[in-house]
């Protein structure tokens, strides 16, 4: 274990920076995001979690990955998708660390997206644990420690007040940790007390929150009837069928694929889409899901149930965000409740 | 060879080549512009022009897009209000159009860039004008990437 | 209970019982302070459900577009600034008023939980009270009491219309504004920034958005059965994450909506990056209130919408011969 | 040639591939046969598998491969002119570049369930597409699977593809039977009216075969009755299904039935395993 005191927080920043991208949750207009570092940014590692979730880090907005050419009648692809520089996330919090885990399971699934493997094997995450979890939090519903930070993270942090403590999790995190030597100091019986006690007061303030034990065991048993049941009318007749919970969220992952350019020049990209919209499904002889009480149906049955049944593990970690971007107030926590008969 | 080329390169060339889309009215300034070609009225070859069966026809969206795709200049021609082969297309077009240059201006798009001009069939020498000037204000104000799609390659 | 909630679940109970409605648009609580919701109830047993407090943000009149298809007459509690939207919503041919039945709820102003959050008050919250300017936040360890309107959405202190401009039924006595705010300060803000300035503004503010169309959703007036960003065949959607594309979404939902927009700023609530759409909207009222006489098209439905009218001697900006002084 | 591709590394990634013939089944429907520039077919498949075909600057769609594996050649692909990039597509011509990913999916089980079984084939208008791999994967195969009876319908006598096959090829082969039907009765066919559903009760086949069905939604659902009617069990009816699909690799998210993804799980499902499943296709 080690600690970097919070004086030197500036110098810790300064030196990655000198290695890798550095990203960290920057404050601007009132919004905090992850964005990449330059001297002189309000970092802002206090607000718990940033607006937007950081997985457009791994899987970007808009990717361009493929770029075409005609060259004499000839047609020739090039593929220019992925990430070649190495980075550093700091501060993210352990929710948005065990995303990164759920979005590999879709990712690193065969056949492995390339461009996404290459993003994820040059970050280095360095997760914060939160020592002021919020309402809106309900991460150990998913088995997710807010006090100790594992699931895709590399280095596990923990802010004790006057410096924060510091502990390699992965290989690259030991090398991170060995680049960072002048700065990180060594710490003593004291820090390690300290710890004890922020984890002991984050389980406490964790056990205060109206969430923590979503029952989830109740449902998802038997896809069929779950897909069959009555709720989901009921559920989405206040959604407006915008894309706020899919975008904001750190597991949604579909995406669209288009085409961008003229006469067989120009280039191919992959864009964040959302399961909300009409035109989501929408072919050229129909669409399946033609009511939003069937889209708002995939977007919670895929990720309670359908992601569940295929890697083991729920598509959502409790973050919260839907729960205060939503419009109208429609979020997963009350689709859980509702599900399990309230 | 269907090379193109990128337009970073076009624009940084010392020759500025500005683009300008008319989108011409059938009954008016479409005349007009034929007028001016039968009279042997010089107005310059950047004016891409597109016909259109009433300027209110025109929708901001096909400004915008031009904008998109390589436009440096959009102008609408329309009939004289009072004029239009449709009684009374022109005055919507004048409504819209006031707000939505407005709208553009308050974005930050020069207003030289968005124009309206009412052409008759019988003002080819005003169309002519109006074309030659809207090229010199656009030469003024030189290459701009506003509104532009980064992505967008202008072929040779 | 609230006085204004008593009154609306008898109103309801009543309406529905009699039959004078089928179905009834209000809100009920959920399960945490902040959590008011819009519901669509049927059963007089759901009535009692019905809640007013300082959260029910949400503005009803948009559900009546696809609630009417379903059922013949509606009952909905409407707010000053929703029913600015319901006339707008007859205005455009989109609902039948005829079968709607409005309760409605002048608002002292609708909190604004990320404000209180900001604050730091949230902590252990069972209950927010309005009363007026009044707020009483009812937490674990006690009540603590505030007067005044800093929780307040941004939206709301710009309230120009608390008491609804149409009803049936008034739930409670107006509401009285006495602080006359200045209406258009942020427009003309940034009409005097320079050009470039402008351009890099707006272009940095655009660039936040992440398409998740909550703006357009919300917004009561969107009401295109298919919209054209949604329309493949329309050519205009892309959802590449690129300047021009904001740029293009931006201006043309903004002026989408121009002669129409009510200025309730639901745009700018929901949208998750903060761009500060309520701004576009309120340029293109003020050059139709400065050009085209007050746009209060909203409280008049008999008169046609600016963009949906004209005079042959209108302002002309684009005939040589009247250009004048105005730029 | 200036050309300067990179390897390609990602399954999205298309590979450059020449339409080499194009044959006019109908009105809106064509075969497009396929080739490497060098020649060849692009990759190896089993029937059933699909295909994702590039158009840049239009986009991509997903096809299934019409050809036979056991064509060393060439894949082919029937395409019916529905949407954006089938449109381009039928307007390009031969020697024209497309890009081509694959291929994707499952497969119908021809080296295990079908083997030395009887074989029903029910098809309707472009529906014979996947399934026309699968016979002619069998045809070159022959001794290895019984008989073979296809019922194989369309609105008229002009909206039947590949006529060669249905007509002349097949016909001829041993222990093989077509069983022709069209909608409307047009002057100039001899053959079956009605509908596929109401044909397959009607030609009283033993229920002790393997079915394969592909078509239009509609008849899919309707014949998969009428085939329960003359005494098939689910379990011995495979089909093949069509979503929206633009990876092709089950990431997108959006070909899902229930937790199956249709590019990755299928398109070919065994019926009582389709029944399985929420009813959103």
């Amino acid at each position: 274990m080690k600690q970097v005191y919070k004086r030197d927080l500036e110098r810790l920043w300064q030196t990655i920076s000198e290695h890798f991208e550095l990203y960290l949750p920057l404050e601007q207009d009132g919004k905090v995001n992850f964005m990449p570092w330059k001297q002189g940014e309000n970092v802002n590692i206090d607000r718990l979690k940033t607006d937007l979730s950081p997985k457009n880090i791994i899987f970007p907005p808009t990717e361009t990955y493929l770029k075409f050419r005609t060259v004499n009648k000839r047609l020739c692809f090039e593929s220019v998708g992925g990430k070649n520089d190495k980075y550093v996330v700091f501060g993210m919090r352990p929710c948005d660390a065990a995303s990164y885990s759920i979005l590999d399971k879709v990712f690193l699934q065969e056949p492995i997206d390339r461009f996404y493997e290459e993003r994820r094997t040059n970050g280095i995450i360095i997760s914060l644990a939160c020592s002021e979890p919020e309402e809106t939090c309900f991460c150990s519903s998913f088995g997710i420690a807010a006090d100790n930070p594992v699931l895709g993270t590399d280095i596990a942090a923990w802010d004790i007040g006057e410096s924060i403590l510091w502990q390699p999790k992965s290989e690259k995190g030991k090398k991170l940790t060995g680049i960072l030597d002048n700065i990180l100091q060594d710490t003593s019986e004291h820090e390690i007390i300290a710890l004890e006690r922020l984890q002991q007061s984050i389980r406490e303030k964790l056990a205060q929150l109206p969430w923590v034990d979503l029952d989830l065991e109740i449902i998802s048993n038997n896809m069929k009837e779950m897909f069959e049941s009555k709720v989901w009318e009921e559920l989405s007749k206040s959604c407006l069928g915008c894309g706020v919970c899919t975008f904001v969220c750190p597991t949604c992952h579909c995406f669209d694929i288009q085409d961008f350019g003229a006469e067989r020049n120009g280039e191919r990209f992959r864009c964040w889409d959302s399961c909300m919209y009409s035109d989501f499904t929408r072919m050229a002889h129909g669409n399946p899901r033609k009511t939003q009480t069937e889209r708002f149906r995939q977007r919670f049955m895929h990720k309670l149930v359908y992601f569940l049944n295929n890697n083991g593990v729920y598509a959502c970690v409790g973050c919260g965000r839907c729960v205060e971007k939503c419009p109208v107030n429609m979020n997963i926590v009350k689709v859980i409740k509702k599900l399990g008969g309230d | 060879m269907s090379l193109k080329l990128e337009e970073k390169a076009i624009s940084s060339k010392q020759q500025f080549e500005p683009l300008i889309v008319a989108f011409c009215c059938n009954w008016c300034s479409y005349a007009g512009a034929d007028l001016a070609g039968t009279s042997r009225l010089n107005y310059p070859a950047n004016i891409k022009i597109i016909k259109v069966p009433c300027s209110c026809r025109v929708s901001p969206n096909f400004v915008l897009r031009a904008f998109q795709r390589g436009a440096d200049g959009v102008i609408i021609a329309g009939c004289h209000p009072g004029d239009c082969h449709y009684s009374t297309g022109n005055y919507f077009t004048r409504r819209r159009f006031t707000l939505f240059a407005n709208l553009l201006e308050y974005v930050g798009i020069e207003r030289e860039k968005f124009k309206i001009e009412w052409i008759s069939a019988a003002e080819g020498n005003k169309f002519a004008t109006v074309m030659n000037e809207m090229l010199d204000s656009i030469n003024k104000l030189g290459p701009s990437r506003k509104l532009r799609d980064g992505r967008w390659i202008r072929q040779q | 209970m609230d006085k204004t909630t008593v009154r609306m679940q008898q109103i309801a109970l009543q309406t529905l019982a009699n039959g004078e409605v089928d179905v009834i648009l209000g809100w009920k609580k959920g399960d945490e302070w902040y959590d008011s919701y819009p519901v669509v109830i049927n059963d007089i047993n759901e009535t009692a459900e019905l809640i007013w407090d300082a959260f029910c943000v949400n503005n009803l009149s948009k559900y009546l577009i696809t609630e009417l298809k379903k059922n013949l007459r509606i009952g909905v509690f409407l707010k000053g600034c929703d029913s600015l939207a319901f006339n707008q919503l007859v205005i455009d041919n989109r609902i039948d008023s005829e079968r709607v039945v409005i309760f409605g709820l002048p608002c002292p102003g609708m909190i604004d939980p990320q404000k209180v959050k900001h604050a730091g008050l949230n902590k252990g919250l069972l209950k927010v009270e309005r009363t007026g300017d009044k707020i009483v936040f009812i937490t674990k360890e006690g009540v603590k009491e505030y007067i005044g309107r800093s929780f307040d959405y941004d939206k709301c202190l710009n309230c120009r219309c608390p008491n609804p401009v149409v009803s049936k039924y008034m739930l409670s006595d107006a509401v009285t504004r006495t602080d006359e705010e200045q209406y258009f300060p942020d427009v003309t803000e940034i009409e005097k920034m320079p050009l470039e300035a402008r351009y890099d503004y707006w272009t940095k503010q655009f660039s936040k958005c992440i398409k998740c169309y909550a703006c357009r959703n919300i917004c009561p007036l969107c009401s295109c059965e298919t919209c054209v960003f949604d329309n493949i065949a329309a050519g205009v959607s892309s959802k590449a994450d690129a300047d021009c594309e904001q740029q293009f979404f931006h201006i043309i939902r903004a002026y989408h909506v121009a002669g129409r927009c009510v200025d309730c700023g639901e745009c700018s609530r929901v949208c998750p990056v903060g761009i500060p759409l309520e701004k576009l909207n309120r340029k293109i009222i003020k050059d139709i209130n400065q050009l085209y006489g007050d746009y209060t098209a909203d409280t008049d439905i008999a008169k046609s919408p600016p963009l949906g009218t004209y005079k042959v001697d209108d302002f002309d900006p684009f005939d040589g011969s009247k250009q004048g002084g105005k730029k | 040639m200036s050309c300067n591709c990179q390897k390609n590394v990602d399954s999205l990634i298309p590979q450059v591939a020449v339409i080499d013939s194009i044959r006019k089944e109908t009105a809106d429907v064509a075969t497009f046969r396929i080739i490497t520039p060098a020649g060849g077919k692009s990759f190896d498949f089993l029937p059933g598998q699909c295909a994702m075909i590039s158009i840049p600057p239009i986009g991509e769609a997903i096809f299934s491969i019409t050809s036979s594996p056991t064509e060393q050649r060439f894949l082919e692909f029937s395409i019916k002119k529905c949407g954006s990039v089938t449109e381009c597509l039928h307007s390009m011509e031969i020697g024209s570049e497309v890009g081509i990913r694959g291929p994707y999916g499952n497969h119908f089980p021809v080296n295990d369930v079908l083997r030395g079984r009887d074989l029903l084939f029910i098809a309707g208008g472009i529906g014979l597409a996947p399934l026309r791999s699968v016979i002619n994967y069998i045809m070159d195969n022959r001794r290895d699977y019984g008989t073979v009876d296809i019922i194989y319908g369309a609105r008229s006598p002009e909206d039947l593809v590949h006529q060669e096959d249905i007509m002349n090829f097949w016909p001829k082969q041993i222990n093989t039977k077509v069983h022709l039907t069209v909608d409307r009765a047009v002057d100039g066919w001899s053959g079956h009216v009605g509908f596929v559903p109401s044909y397959i009760k009607e030609l009283g086949l033993a229920n002790n075969k393997v079915a394969l069905v592909c078509g239009p939604p509609i008849m899919i659902k309707l014949g998969l009755q009428a085939l329960e009617q003359v005494g098939f069990k689910r379990e011995q009816i495979y089909t093949t299904l069509e979503l929206k699909m633009k990876c092709g690799v089950g990431k997108c998210g959006r070909c899902n039935i229930g937790d199956k993804y249709v590019c990755k799980d299928g398109p070919v499902f065994r019926c009582d395993e389709l029944q399985q499943l929420p009813d959103e296709y």
